[in-house]
């Protein structure tokens, strides 16, 4: 029944996914997804939308599935259903460097970590989710992408943001993230992050669900996987077993 | 700085994408406004309730609310009408552009619907009378003496519309429609910019209204026309 | 459905809550400064001088010229990103201030109210009737005696419908503040959305109580609007002061 | 023309609004080329009867002919009544033109627009044979100077002309005049006065609300006199203003002139 | 009461609107107690010397003394005139009490709160003392029971003779009535003059811009004519109206009773 999937991803979470100069979609989900669609046989098309978006544009079908980090939790899995994971990068804290956060240890949330700070974070993200249950008193800003985060961030506006160190990696490497850098441990405790990013799709939609997983695996398995996360990541591993 | 970092043909498309935007939504604010007008003058209570309480739903609302709703809401819906009426699984896509489109003529068309029936009260009883005594039907009294007529009274209050439209398109942007708005926040965002193409924005906006302004108060004298003594 | 409403509210009310107070926070101090700033303007703007009515003129169709999402964007990337460019700035005590979206929120719906009032203002002003502005002159009234006493108490019996409307309007507007990362109510209502994909619930809920403040508003400045116009309605006076005057 | 069909009969009338009864059954036969003056004080239900025969009122009880055909009405659940076949009614319509004392010319069109715009399109005339008909008439009534103006540009008593042009253009079988001079100035009523008279002597048949005493008196061939909502007298003028039966009649005459 | 220093005088006074010169060079010379009544026709200028003497509107030239002290005024580049002293204007202002034709009520205030305004916020008299000193005038004009009335709740009449009250609430040393009558029903004319004739009675010095020639030749101490800008006749009532001077006078009492 699935000859042609409609995939969406962000376009707005480099390296993860972006825009090149003409306006085409690149990135590591972007290369993934045509994979995973080549291993399964199967015809698809990539589309960009807005990360508020994502949730309702797929209960909307206005396309069939969504390659765009989205951590698996158990809230979303109210509305929706996910692939088994793809990847599963911590989180962690970027500011200016020299500063140094404490915010989780040990399996434990130290509550005074950003006691005075101000966070910038990606609206309805894990991430944002994380500091809004655990650090009720502090200042947090949300914003539609986490590039916006990132450009207050240099302006001096958050002190910090926080993000999967996945994508913060890439900035704090390159040119725009000089004299910025990780200032925190990296942490995923599942209650918050889920078990990973996982492909997103409709709850109705489980023979398509199988084709991904088991696609999936045979890329795990065939190494087609580690060639794609050593192209964009030379240094993490995307798919802890 | 003049050509914007390489960056004025953008905001120029941009342009046209808000007069794209401005001139869809025009005549569906004026059907959806001269249906509800006429809902509310009806004869019949259950219209009268209907048009009321759209309009009065419509205008307590925010429109960035009415707008979201719609993006996010209005697939799903048109979605489930498609397939209650095929009967089988379909693919509606609504673009960003319709939906924003829906949404601003839906909230235009509520303030629209009351300038279109200030307008109709306007117009003498006598010369629907004259018409109905000469044997004409309601929907040609509609057509060849109201609908003329409705101009006349509506304009001024449609100015004032037209004006806030093209404000309002500004916040399909947040739906993503690459308008001027949309526009701005991304030349702002990559060439580190914001003040630059955010006052370029500004100034185009301003000088949409200026020229609708103008516009609309030729059409106002020229409607008048007829009436005014020479 | 109705069980996904229950949900919405239940898990998210103390969202939509602290949404609610930051809009009628927004609002309140937008309304009150912006009044108090178009009055200014107002005056000026009727001023027979062109130098003094100038800037004015061009402050009040620059902001009802253009979109306030763009005001909005302008103020806060904008204005924001030169000030914090500037040296030594972000060292500066006065950076928690500067650094914080709420004062560019604020700044740019007090301007933008500013500008909507003072319009009304203006054509409030110009309709005060001649005679009673010249019974004021002639019985020595300095002009800012014949302001205080005479033509702004007729101005704001003239302007009251118009200046409800612009409540409201300001009140629709402050929605805005969620593009500049201010969780007001529509703000929180996105963030619901985002977080459990559910439009309807989310965004219903936040129309309804913009309804309710809406129609609350209206009814309050209904009431207001007849103490102001008691002058007009056609019937017998109030006798309290008159017994209160004779007492005395 | 056969006196055998009257042009318009009109038979036990009754008109209330809400407990207000205004007309009190009223019967009335117009033969063709007969010039009928309606007259009585304020309130006495003229416009109503006039209204009532076109229907734009609805009237209670009653039956109307036109040329002999019965405008059929029926009768709905909450007792009130309806016009049967809408059809039937614009069509009789077409053949009875009112004059409104407030003219109620359609403001966005040009006089002879205003005279073409009925025959074109409810009636279905060539535009050119309308125009050339408008011509005529606008001739007739001294308006085809001032064909192309609007409305707003003349004045009054050419704006009556011309309205009276418009009625005549659907080539009516009768004309219903209400009260068509006393929006005027008193200079400007004997224009329109004279244009009445002519169209009386041509052999139109016509029905006319009017203050007028002179008009009633020297053109009209049959008088009705209403006095709350019943006719107190009717008969030709002389009669009718020289020996007035009714008493009320009598004091009438007295009151107002 | 000295006779020495004038109550109000007037010397030279001439304005133009645009090319229009409507006065021609006016003096007078009101002492103490005099009640002068100023008639003349249509466009003769009445109002505006009126409304030259509070500087209601600014005279191109002339001098105006109010109790010996001089307005000072200021020549502006642009040649026209201009008070030199603001808080002087002001000041000589509440000396020269002015009741308008259309009454100019302060619509948002009660009667009371109309005649205790100017006291309590320019006059600085505490709140108390004006309203006893208001209830006073008010019971003087009869308007007593009216006064928690809004100016649009009480007949024309009854706004004129609040005006009155208004006025007299500054202790003025000069009433400027601006045909007080004129806008008022006949039948209500009289309740004005009457207050008028008993303010004139108790020596006020009184400016009366008038038709009502009754007033004029029964009340007043000196008359004035005004013919184009320029004082055709002036003297006492009795003179004036039998004995006129001037042909123009003649024809104008002829015209116009
Ligand atoms: N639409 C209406 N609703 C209620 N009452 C009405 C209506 N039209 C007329 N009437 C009443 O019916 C009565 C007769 O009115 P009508 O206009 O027929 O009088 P008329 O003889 O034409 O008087 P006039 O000479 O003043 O025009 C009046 O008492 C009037 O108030
Ligand atoms: N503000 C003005 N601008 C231009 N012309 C004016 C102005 N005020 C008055 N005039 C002209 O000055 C002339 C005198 O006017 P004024 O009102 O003094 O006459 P008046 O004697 O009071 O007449 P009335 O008895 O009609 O009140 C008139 O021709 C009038 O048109
Ligand atoms: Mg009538
Ligand atoms: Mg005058």
């Amino acid at each position: 029944a699935w000859e042609k999937v409609v995939i969406a991803t962000e376009g707005a979470y480099p390296p993860f996914n972006m825009m090149d100069d003409n306006g085409n979609l690149i990135g590591f989900d972007v290369d993934f997804a045509n994979k995973l669609c080549e291993t399964a046989k199967i015809e698809c098309e990539i589309v960009a939308q807005d990360w508020d978006g994502m949730i309702p544009g797929l209960l909307a079908k206005k396309y069939d599935a969504i390659i765009a980090q989205m951590s698996i939790t158990e809230e979303r899995k109210r509305s929706i259903d996910f692939s088994d994971y793809y990847s599963n990068t911590p989180a962690v804290f970027v500011g200016k460097d020299g500063m140094s956060i404490t915010a989780y240890k040990d399996g434990e949330v130290i509550e005074d970590a950003l006691d005075g700070m101000v966070i910038g974070v990606q609206r309805s993200t894990t991430h944002a989710n994380f500091l809004e249950d655990n650090f009720p008193g502090i200042e947090i800003r949300m914003y539609g992408t986490q590039d916006e985060a990132l450009l207050d961030l240099t302006a001096g506006r958050v002190d910090a943001t926080l993000a999967d160190s996945g994508t913060l990696d890439a900035w704090v490497s390159s040119e725009e993230g000089n004299g910025y850098g990780f200032v925190s441990n990296q942490f995923a405790p599942s209650e918050w992050f889920g078990e990973g990013a996982g492909i997103g799709i409709r709850k109705e939609d489980q023979d398509l669900k199988e084709i991904f997983n088991k696609a999936l695996a045979e890329m795990l398995e065939n190494g087609s996987y580690e060639e794609l996360n050593k192209k964009y990541f030379p240094a993490i591993d995307l798919h802890p077993n | 700085m003049l050509d914007l970092y390489g960056r004025g043909w953008q905001m120029l498309e941009g342009g046209l994408v808000t007069v794209q935007l401005c001139l869809t939504v025009l005549p569906f604010m004026i059907v959806i406004g001269l249906l509800g007008a006429s809902a509310k003058l009806s004869r019949y209570r259950t219209l009268r309730v209907i048009g009321e309480s759209y309009t009065v739903l419509i205008r307590g609302i925010p429109e960035l609310l009415v707008i979201l709703l719609i993006y996010f809401g209005g697939t799903i819906a048109v979605q489930s009408l498609a397939e209650a009426i095929s009967g089988e699984e379909t693919r509606v896509d609504i673009p960003a552009f319709w939906s924003g489109v829906a949404a601003l003529a839906l909230v235009q068309g509520a303030f629209a619907s009351e300038v279109f029936r200030a307008a109709m009260q306007s117009i003498p009883i006598g010369q629907i009378e004259a018409a109905t005594a000469c044997g004409m039907t309601p929907m040609q009294i509609f057509m060849r003496i109201k609908l003329p007529q409705l101009w006349r009274f509506a304009l001024p209050g449609l100015n004032n519309l037209f004006q806030v439209l093209i404000k309002d398109t500004a916040l399909i942007s947040v739906v993503g429609v690459e308008e001027i708005m949309r526009k701005a926040a991304i030349g702002a965002g990559t060439e580190k910019a914001p003040f630059t193409f955010y006052l370029v924005a500004m100034l185009m906006f301003l000088s949409f209204t200026t020229v609708s302004l103008l516009v609309f108060n030729y059409l106002e004298k020229r409607a008048a026309r007829g009436v005014a003594r020479a | 459905m109705f069980e996904d409403f229950i949900y919405v509210l239940g898990k998210y009310d103390t969202w939509l809550w602290r949404g609610f107070l930051l809009t009628i926070e927004l609002l309140v101090i937008s309304v009150t400064l912006g009044t108090l700033l178009a009055i200014p303007l107002a005056v000026a703007r009727v001023s027979k001088k062109v130098w003094i009515q100038a800037l004015p003129f061009a402050f009040i169709y620059v902001f009802r010229g253009t979109p306030l999402i763009g005001q909005l964007f302008m103020m806060y990337y904008g204005v924001g990103q030169l000030i914090a460019n500037i040296d030594g700035i972000q060292d500066h005590w006065t950076w928690t201030y500067l650094r914080d979206p709420y004062w560019y929120c604020l700044l740019t719906f007090v301007l933008n109210t500013a500008a909507y009032v003072a319009e009304i203002m203006r054509g409030g002003i110009q309709n005060v009737p001649n005679g009673e502005l010249e019974a004021a002159r002639a019985c020595g009234m300095s002009p800012w005696i014949t302001y205080r006493r005479i033509i702004f108490p007729r101005m704001w019996q003239m302007i009251w419908p118009a200046y409800t409307n612009d409540v409201i309007f300001t009140l629709k507007a402050t929605s805005l503040a969620s593009t500049v990362t201010m969780m007001e109510l529509t703000g929180a209502a996105r963030k619901i959305v985002a977080r459990t994909a559910l439009p309807y619930e989310a965004f219903i809920s936040a129309g309804v109580i913009y309804l309710i403040i809406v129609y609350s508003l209206t009814f309050g400045f209904k009431g207001i609007e007849r103490y102001l116009r008691r002058s007009e309605q056609r019937n017998e006076p109030k006798t309290g002061r008159a017994k209160a005057a004779t007492s005395a | 023309m056969s006196k055998d069909i009257p042009a318009l009969q009109v038979e036990g009338m009754f008109k209330s609004f809400g407990d207000h009864e205004v007309l009190k059954g009223i019967d009335l036969t117009a033969n063709t080329g007969d010039v009928i003056s309606i007259i009585g004080s304020s309130g006495s239900g003229k416009s109503t009867f006039l209204r009532c025969i076109n229907l734009l009122e609805t009237p209670n009880a009653g039956a109307v002919h036109v040329k002999g055909e019965l405008i059929r009405m029926k009768r709905l659940k909450d007792g009130s009544q309806e016009a049967a076949d809408k059809k039937q009614l614009q069509r009789i319509r077409t053949k009875l033109a009112m004059v409104f004392q407030s003219f109620n010319l359609w403001s966005h069109l040009t006089i002879l627009e205003n005279v073409i715009e009925a025959p074109i399109h409810v009636l279905g005339v060539p535009r050119k044979e309308a125009i050339e008909n408008a011509d005529a008439l606008l001739q007739k009534v001294g308006m085809y100077e001032r064909r192309d103006y609007y409305p707003g540009h003349v004045s009054g008593g050419q704006q009556q002309r011309a309205a009276i042009a418009r009625a005549l253009a659907i080539s009516p079988d009768v004309l219903l005049f209400d009260e068509p001079t006393s929006a005027l100035d008193p200079e400007l009523v004997g224009e329109v006065l004279r244009v009445m008279t002519d169209l009386a002597e041509e052999g139109r048949t016509m029905l006319v609300v009017t203050h007028e005493m002179g008009f009633a008196r020297g053109v009209s061939s049959h008088v009705m006199y209403l006095h709350q909502g019943r006719v107190e007298e009717f008969g030709n003028p002389t009669e009718v203003f020289e020996n007035p039966k009714s008493e009320r009649m009598k004091q009438f005459l007295q009151r107002d002139f």
